[in-house]
């Protein structure tokens, strides 16, 4: 019960938080260079928690039809697109007369229009459901192309050769110092026995707090529910000893539930293997207990940088800072407060005189 | 790149092998290449800071954006930054005006009430009542901009279910707690008719204000500053890099709100202690706020464009015109008294608009989270450069 | 190759990312980038519809590197046979091999006959219900009768005794000879230039494929419909199994030719057939003509003098009859075989829409959980046939397009449907689910699991038991009275099931599919049980076994971890519970298993019996040296290395002697539609392809022919994880809606750069079929190829959209034509020509007059793509009546596995390493 | 509820009293979090199944609850999926209970535009009238050469490879018996 109670590394969370006779600490190891991007965890998911469908619209970013984390999606299977092989990926493209890299023309696409929703793209279901106006005002023009095009045309130094596409299954990270739960002012939010973040829906009163209060930019408002909405994982499942539905339905297991202490070894052993075999841009995220939040119970083996899978790079528990921040404020309402008799004592000083 | 992917690798040392480290950034280096967008040119202009997008970057669209708030050149450079096509990564708030709206009537209120309760203390019977009224008024509109924001308005006393001090609106719910009651009280007696004043529940009451408000008005510096932690404990870069100076641009806009109220409801002769107590939260607030501006980094984009730039210069102007009256002409002029206190508390409203709204910015860009983590990683990786970490 | 697997079958790819994460290689070659590619260790980019070229270079690698697994490829592949000296092959013949007729555009086959067999001139039958089609109707008038009439039987062999052969793989006229001579111009730098593989990375196949293939080593190859839907699709299958078996991939651990097939019971509802061309267990249906009597049908389905188990044939059918007609089959009356109808040509399902479009032939139509109006070729075709008419029965769980076309298909905007004028009566029955019935399905290995009922459908939901068991019992109570012989076969008819309530139990009709003795009502143990004297019934023999003992095997459920390898107390898979086919194979000449890393079964010389951990393949007690009587025929007749025990001759078939109605050896042509030429041969495409040349079915032009400029791209069309088929399945769930919420066409940023298309815009495909919109994706994963100096761009379209649901969009299979691959009659629709146009496509008449423009434009005619003969030395007759060419015909399975598919995309695996791959691998490697 | 309950019920009381002096864990639990389970666990009984999308064939375990299924998932059992589903094996659920589900016989008279209600065994008759009329109609007999054909073309039926193999058996059984020989699956497609 000493230290670390709010950031930093903490092993026993659930006993911190009052569990006495807890089980062990349970969480995700989402290994996602396995991940094929079926988005069996998405549905699995949602089937089990009845999570509302998100919105029907078409993102454009490669096959990902999500977008984010957010209150109707607790897992989000992200697509990103790459002009790079990974480990011993052969490049796929060499010697095919292929022109200068796409990979941008999804973003450019994609991002500059995101800004203009209310949220700023933030929200599920958000993305350009329109056709990008200029284009689709373009005429049905023929065609007089020649059917092709001359050999070497679209060749040259600049032509891609390497691609891969990644893909991972992302969820909410029930933190070690978790900043949603930390915020919380009706108890909503709280640690369980196994050492999760769980929102109690008979309890929350949707103030939002929560959504700020999140580093990693997951738990959101429910609209029309007004509830805060987040992976529970399934904590009603693991009362009778299931696992969650998204790592049971995982076809090629990239998502591995389990007790976390274990499911760490387990991501070292995978982590050597891949630089073993060549994957030198694997690298795990969130498994490390010293990191802003003390380490996450939900953790990934990536194949490049967080913000790449929409991810921060170095997220920080807001409560970290908490008592500088309340020293601050006590040194503003001390001022205050001296201003107020100040203000007082100067006028009566000043009306004697 | 290659500096920046071994970075990422915090847990290198934990796979132990300085040779797969090696390989690491030897792998790194050779694909890193067509990484990047061939056309790094500047004859590419918009297309090619485009092309950073794949990798995510909504500095384009900032940089466009910026246009209307007159674009200062970036510190970061582009290339540094890579983001998911550009979707941010944090929620944006969820919290609409009423939020800014709450937090511009609290700080009303625990303005209000220290000039109520001085003034009572003081006896400044006019300041006392305005004060008294204008603090339960505030009270009562924040407890509505509050609730109404709720996602389920009807769970409001589920506040009241924990004590979190790692809350700081569970703290700043039972601060509102024992301050409401205090406020109300007070202001009540200012409102008992006549011809009650001699029944033995008015009799109660008044007896009973004083002590209240003046419990209250202890308490109104928690209600005046909590908000500011209420805003930096969170994600939101727009509000978390501005901890530190956030509690003092609130507390004195606060001051300033309070003093300008009584300016404008109290008459000249009682309004003198207003007059200091709003001229100082205005000094206060104002110098807070350029030393905030001063030590932002990247986030500082967010408050000097747009809409967060326009309500905070027009706060800016307004602070600084009402503290100019109110030490120039309040003194002497009911009305101009009057319009400093106005303008006083335009000025502290539009504070809290514009730093609300710079939180809401700040989320809705990637950059504004990715970039300044990254530097914070590489300043640690610099650091653990120049020692090494302890082998234990 | 052809195959999508990590999209398509996502569960079954787990056992793929565990041989990797075990060492195996994954190599997936595929015409786009998929999630399948993502997961490989190489990706290998080919054009959509050049698979056998890249195979038959895979071939010549190894034939001309003498990299083969000799033992194996002498003793269990026909390899040492010598064929007929008359026989010539596609090099001699610009394409074609002897035997062609350009008038019919068919083969007469007996040229291809092996040398020594046969000489009297058989009818085909006879292969293995895994092995390649069987037919040849050599000898038989070529306009009326075909090979549909041999079920999946190989080719029935007299004389088997007599083929001569050379051990020696030497001389000129064996099997191996002509194979070697047949792919020698297909070199690495002529696969290059016809399927745009670079040529490193097809040596780097070569390689990868033949290291991992030996002893010690297996390498499994997975296909789905990428292979199937082809105009030559049986002959891709063929290719892929020619590989496999030279390198001894075939019967062993690891090994195989993988088909992974696209719904729940397709290959189910290929064993017990709704195929117009098949009885239960790949028994042919009797053609009009040849199989006038019960013995003249046997006679020609198996030779008496043949090996393996197909000489049983007779008791197989006697049973089904025995089932079918219960005490109403006697041996007098030939077990009421009269009974049955008669085919005589094509009556598949797309010559059964044109005679709807053409009108007067066909009146109603039962669609059975199935979506034809988007999921079938030439959607328009096939809802033009529907409206019609008189009347439609679909059955299903949800409101399809199939049942809604007469007021909300996209011919209401075009003037051509109108509910107005439309007569179609339509009847929909709401249809019970997976888990509101029981029954079996077999999946995609073979194996069939019994579900259990879980709740009682509500409403009028029904299963298809209930619907089709009272559709009869009325109609046997109309038909009670009637003297119309033609009603015998409904009066006589064995119809009385167990019933639930008015549900029939699915128990009894499984087990009378599994047969029992007609005496004692004891069900049978295995197909070896049947007699053909009217003792046994038996609903589909090859299911024989699935209630052995009086239990219902197939709802077997010992969990994985409490049983050893190959699992064989889950389900029930036929034939016999055997997992690994030919596994008589995975033994060496001796009987030993090739290495002990590899070993599967192997002779007990102390038993005197195979054993293993699969039940052998083999007759129990036959040693590995066995050598029979000359007098001895069917099993008995099997030497101790005559592995594959369905073919007539015990032996895998490098080369087909026949059964096959396109050549005895893949060769590549290109598609019906294609934007270059042959490079090979002056034939351009396959040359006994089924085209069907009418108004309403246009082709797009292909060499020779001019203007194929106006279709310059390739198109294909798979299937999307997140979708089922025609989206009857999926589009109606938001779950799944949500996920893939539009059309999409795929293209490379090159050709977006071409045509000025936008990411996310929207831009519409045009054939000469129709024109489809949807919405652009503009993406790294679609790449162009060279093509003999030429930059060819491909396109790829999900098409799982449709009219209704909650997601909705273009029909992609509108865009098709109807052409198909001679052998099993499945349309070629994996690849096609198209052009891509930016913006919406044009509505209702504009359509229409710029789909006319575009025909007119490519000079589209009626005769646009019949001239199927191109090669030199023959006529190019255009062949474009319907009406009389169903000549060529046939029936479905291939070698080694088994065959058609469903709907799916393109591309594959070459898995190397120890462990099968497949997800139809039912279990745990060894 | 006394008082002494009602407050020890408060979890500010138990924050106080308690090991959870945060209010972030233990104290802030609410009863029903507390007791919540797994909807599985309530099950009346559970069916063995098979998932009907492709043909890999997962084992499914189907949960049933007053007559209603309320959960399916993967079959940790079987040898093929080992309790795996892909996302339209996990969207069984929605694919058996969902809205789309048609409960009633629908009919669209000719020249209709639009669905009736019809009666199931009303509408069984009138398909064993039309049955019955257009294998009159498309009857032949023999060909032009006098072989025997003893078949209708005036009847086609398409599908199977969704439904059961009994099925499958009884469709093709009653229609050769009837002499319809177009009965055709998705297997040819």
């Amino acid at each position: 019960m000493t230290g670390n109670r709010i950031s930093g590394p903490l092993h026993d969370v659930a006993g911190e938080a009052g569990h006495d006779d807890h089980p062990p600490r349970v969480g995700f190891f989402t290994d996602t260079s396995v991940c094929i991007g079926c988005k069996a965890c998405e549905v699995a998911c949602k089937e089990w928690n009845a999570v509302p469908e998100d919105g029907l619209d078409m993102l454009g970013m490669s096959y990902d039809n999500t977008g984010s984390l957010g209150a109707n999606s607790w897992r989000h299977v992200a697509f990103i697109e790459q002009p790079r092989s990974t480990g011993r990926q052969d490049p796929g493209f060499l010697g095919l007369p292929t022109g200068p890299t796409g990979t941008s023309i999804m973003a450019e696409a994609v991002g500059p229009r995101l800004r203009d929703s209310e949220r700023g793209g933030s929200e599920l279901g958000t993305g350009p459901l329109d056709a990008p106006k200029a284009e689709s005002e373009h005429p049905v023009q023929e065609l007089g192309m020649p059917a092709f095009a001359r050999p070497g045309d679209a060749t040259g130094a600049e032509g891609r050769t390497d691609f891969r596409w990644l893909m991972a299954s992302d969820v909410c990270k029930h933190c070690t110092h978790a900043g949603c739960l930390d915020v919380c002012p009706t108890g909503a939010l709280f640690r369980t026995e196994f050492g999760t973040v769980v929102v109690q829906q008979d309890i929350c009163n949707g103030c939002g707090y929560c959504v700020s209060g999140c580093p990693y930019g997951v738990i959101d408002r429910r609209p029309h529910d007004g509830r805060a909405q987040k992976c529970t994982l399934c904590y009603d499942r693991l009362h009778g000893g299931l696992e969650p539905a998204c790592a049971k339905a995982c076809p090629t297991d990239s998502i591995q539930f389990g007790e976390l202490d274990e499911l760490r070894e387990r991501a070292d052993r995978r982590l050597a293997q891949l630089h073993e075999l060549g994957v030198g841009e694997a690298r795990l995220y969130g498994r490390d207990p010293d990191d802003g939040v003390g380490g996450d119970g939900a953790f990934f083996l990536l194949l490049d940088e967080p913000e790449v899978y929409g991810l921060p790079p170095d997220p920080v528990v807001p409560t970290r800072d908490a008592p500088s921040m309340w020293r601050r404020a006590g040194a503003a309402a001390a001022a205050f407060a001296l201003a107020g008799v100040g203000a007082f004592v100067s006028a009566a000083i000043g009306a004697r005189r | 790149m290659t500096e920046r992917e071994g970075t990422s690798h915090s847990d290198t040392e934990r796979v132990g092998e300085a040779a797969a480290q090696a390989e690491n950034r030897d792998i790194d280096q050779r694909v890193a290449p067509p990484a990047e967008p061939p056309e790094q040119s500047s004859e590419e202009g918009s297309i090619g800071r485009e092309a950073q997008l794949f990798q995510g970057s909504g500095l384009g669209r900032r940089r466009r954006r910026g246009g209307r708030g007159r674009g200062e050149p970036t510190v970061v450079p582009d290339a540094e930054f890579r983001s998911y096509y550009g979707r941010p990564v944090l929620k944006a708030p969820v919290w609409e005006w009423k939020i800014a709206a709450y937090l511009f009537a609290g700080g009303l209120a625990a303005g209000s009430s220290v000039v109520a309760a001085g003034a009572d203390l003081t006896g400044r019977p006019a300041l006392r009542r305005a004060g008294w009224l204008g603090s339960f008024a505030a009270l009562l509109a924040s407890l509505y901009f509050l609730v109404s924001d709720l996602g389920r308005p009807e769970r409001f006393h589920h506040m009241l279910r924990v004590l979190k001090p790692t809350s700081p609106m569970s703290v700043g719910t039972w601060i509102l707690s024992v301050f409401g009651p205090g406020v109300g009280a007070a202001a009540v007696r200012e409102l008992v008719p006549r011809r009650w004043r001699r029944t033995w529940p008015a009799r109660l009451l008044d007896r009973l204000a004083r002590p209240l408000g003046l419990s209250a008005a202890v308490t109104a510096p928690g209600v005046a500053s909590y908000t500011a932690v209420l805003l930096s404990h969170t994600a939101v870069p727009g509000w978390n890099e501005v901890r530190d100076e956030l509690p003092f641009v609130f507390a004195g806009s606060a001051a300033a709100s309070g003093g300008g109220f009584g300016m404008l409801c109290a008459p000249v002769e009682e309004a003198a202690p207003a007059r200091v107590f709003a001229a100082v939260g205005a000094a206060g607030e104002l110098l807070a706020a350029k030393r905030m501006e001063q030590r932002m980094g990247l986030i500082g984009e967010v408050y000097r464009h747009g809409k967060v730039h326009r309500l905070r210069r027009a706060s800016e102007v307004l602070t600084l015109a009402g503290l100019a009256g109110t030490v120039l002409v309040a003194g002497r002029s009911r009305s101009g008294a009057a319009a400093s206190g106005l303008a006083l508390l335009a000025g502290s409203a539009l504070q809290r608009f514009g730093v609300f709204e710079a939180g809401m910015e700040s989320t809705k860009d990637p950059r504004y989270v990715v970039v300044p983590q990254r530097e914070r990683l590489a300043a640690r990786e610099a650091r653990a450069a120049v020692a090494p970490p302890d082998p234990g | 190759m052809g195959s999508n697997m990590a999209e398509a079958h996502p569960v079954g790819f787990q056992w793929v990312v565990e041989a990797k994460a075990r060492g195996a290689r994954v190599i997936h070659i595929d015409p786009r980038f998929t999630r399948t590619s993502a997961l490989a260790d190489t990706y290998v980019p080919i054009r959509a519809g050049s698979d056998i070229a890249f195979l038959g270079g895979v071939i010549n690698h190894v034939l001309s590197n003498d990299l083969d697994f000799r033992e194996y490829v002498a003793a269990y592949t026909n390899a040492s046979f010598l064929v007929r000296e008359g026989f010539q092959d596609t090099e001699d013949l610009d394409g074609l091999f002897s035997g062609y007729d350009a008038e019919t555009g068919t083969y007469e086959r007996d040229c291809w006959q092996y040398q020594g067999a046969d000489e009297e001139r058989e009818e085909p039958e006879g292969a293995s219900p895994d092995s390649p089609a069987g037919d040849d109707d050599s000898g038989m008038d070529k306009e009326r009768t075909s090979p549909l009439g041999h079920g999946a039987s190989g080719a029935p062999l007299r004389g088997v005794s007599n083929i001569a052969t050379d051990p020696t793989l030497e001389h000129p006229r064996c099997v191996f000879q002509i194979l070697k001579r047949h792919y020698a111009r297909y070199t690495p730098e002529m696969v290059a230039r016809i399927c745009g593989t670079p040529l490193e990375k097809f040596r780097a196949v070569c390689e990868a494929w033949t290291a991992n293939s030996n002893r010690e080593r297996t390498s499994a190859l997975v296909y789905s419909v990428g292979w199937t839907q082809h105009s030559v699709g049986a002959q891709y299958i063929r290719a892929g199994a020619i590989v496999q078996l030279l390198l001894g991939n075939v019967g062993r651990p690891g090994g195989g030719v993988f088909a992974l097939r696209g719904h729940a019971s397709i290959q189910g509802s290929t064993d017990v057939p709704t195929l117009f061309n098949l009885l239960p267990g790949y028994l042919p249906m009797p053609t009009a003509g040849s199989h006038e009597s019960l013995d003249a049908y046997l006679d020609d389905l198996r030779s008496p003098t043949q090996k393996g188990y197909w000489t049983g044939a007779d008791a197989y059918l006697v049973s089904l009859l025995k089932e079918y007609f219960g005490d109403n089959a006697t041996a007098e009356n030939d077990f009421g075989y009269d009974w049955l109808p008669k085919i005589d040509g094509d009556h598949g399902t797309y010559r059964t829409v044109m005679d709807m479009v053409d009108g007067g032939k066909v009146f109603g139509y039962f669609l059975l959980g199935q979506n034809p109006a988007v999921g079938s070729a030439h959607g328009k075709l096939q809802r033009l046939g529907m409206a019609n008419l008189d009347w439609v029965v679909v059955r299903d769980l949800a409101m399809i397009e199939s049942a809604t076309f007469w007021k909300d298909s996209p011919e209401i905007e075009t003037g051509e449907i109108s509910p107005q004028t439309c007569r179609t009566e339509v009847f929909f029955f709401p249809a019970a689910s997976h888990v509101e019935k029981e029954g079996t399905f077999t999946q995609t290995q073979r194996m069939l699991q019994w579900r259990e009922k879980a709740v009682e459908p509500t409403g009028d939901q029904r299963s298809e038991l209930w619907f089709f068991y009272h559709l009869g019992r009325r109609l046997r109570e109309r038909l009670a009275g009637s003297t119309d012989p033609r009603d015998e076969p409904v009066q006589k008819l064995d119809w009385d099931y167990q019933v639930h309530g008015d549900e029939p139990a699915a128990e009894d009709v499984l087990r009378r599919i599994n047969g029992y003795d007609t005496t004692t009502g004891e069900a049978v143990d295995s197909y070896l049980d049947l007699k053909a004297d009217g003792s046994t019934a038996c609903g589909c023999w090859i299911y024989s076994g699935v209630y052995a003992g009086g239990v219902n095997q197939a709802a077997r459920r010992k969990p994985h971890d409490a049983q050893g390898a190959y699992d064989r107390q889950w389900g029930w898979t036929w034939p016999a519970n055997r997992r690994v086919l030919y596994n008589r194979c995975s033994a060496d000449l001796e009987g030993r298993p090739w290495s002990e890393r590899k070993k599967l079964v192997w002779w007990d010389a102390d038993e005197g019996k195979w054993t293993g951990d699969d039940v052998p393949d083999f007759p129990a007690t036959t040693p590995p040296g066995y050598e029979p009587p000359p007098e001895a025929v069917g099993p008995e007749a099997l030497r101790g290395d005559d592995a594959f025990i369905m073919q007539a001759d015990g032996k895998a078939w490098l080369f087909a002697p026949h059964g096959l109605l396109d050549g005895p050896m893949p060769t590549h042509y290109e598609p019906h539609e294609s934007p270059v030429p042959n490079m090979l041969y002056g034939q351009q495409g396959n040359p006994t392809r089924k085209v069907y040349g009418r108004t309403d079915n246009p082709s797009n032009p292909a060499p020779p022919e001019q203007h194929r400029e106006v279709f310059p791209f390739v198109l294909t069309a798979a299937r999307l994880t997140e979708h089922h088929t025609a989206g009857g399945m999926s589009r109606q769930l938001p779950y799944l809606a949500e996920l893939q919420p539009e059309l999409t066409v795929e293209v490379s940023p090159e050709l977006a750069r071409i045509r000025g298309l936008t990411h996310l815009g929207t831009a519409h495909v045009v054939t000469s079929r129709a024109a489809v919109q949807a919405r652009v994706m503009v993406t790294d994963r679609m790449a162009p190829l060279h093509i003999d100096g030429q930059v060819v761009h491909q396109v790829w379209m999900p098409y799982h959209w449709g009219g209704s649901g909650l997601v909705t969009g273009d029909v992609v299979n509108d865009l098709l034509g109807v052409v198909a691959d001679s052998n099993v009659f499945i349309q070629e629709s994996k690849v096609a020509t198209c052009d891509v146009r930016p913006g919406p496509r044009p509505r209702g008449a504009a359509l229409t007059a710029m789909l006319a423009e575009t025909r007119a434009r490519a000079g589209v005619t009626v005769e646009t793509g019949t001239r199927i003969a191109t090669a030199s030395g023959v006529p190019h007759v255009a062949h474009t009546d319907d009406d009389t060419d169903d000549t060529d015909d046939t029936d479905d399975t291939d070698d080694t596995d088994d065959t058609d598919d469903t709907d799916d995309s393109d591309d594959s695996d070459t898995d190397g390493d120890t462990d099968e791959t497949a997800g139809n691998s039912a279990g745990e490697q060894p | 509820m006394g008082v002494r309950q009602w407050l020890e019920s408060w979890p500010v009381y138990r924050q106080l009293t308690g090991p959870d002096p945060l209010g972030r864990g233990a104290a802030a639990q609410s009863p029903r979090y507390a007791a919540m389970r797994p909807r599985t666990e309530s099950a009346d009984r559970v069916a063995d199944s098979v998932c009907p999308f492709c043909a890999v064939g997962c084992g499914q375990r189907v949960f049933v609850r007053d007559e209603k299924v309320v959960q399916i998932e993967g079959d940790p059992d079987s040898p093929i999926s080992r309790g795996r589903l892909c996302p339209k094996g996990s969207a069984s659920l929605q694919l058996v209970t969902g809205p789309q589900r048609q409960e009633k016989v629908r009919y669209r008279a000719p020249y209709a535009t639009e669905w009736t209600d019809l009666d199931l065994d009303t509408a069984m008759d009138m398909v064993v009238d039309r049955v019955l009329d257009a294998r009159e109609r498309g009857w032949q007999e023999h060909d032009e050469h006098g072989n025997r054909l003893r078949r209708t073309m005036g009847l086609a039926s398409l599908g199977g490879a969704t439904l059961d193999n009994e099925e499958n058996f009884l469709i093709k059984k009653l229609f050769t018996a009837l002499g319809a020989i177009q009965i055709e699956n998705q297997a040819r497609i």
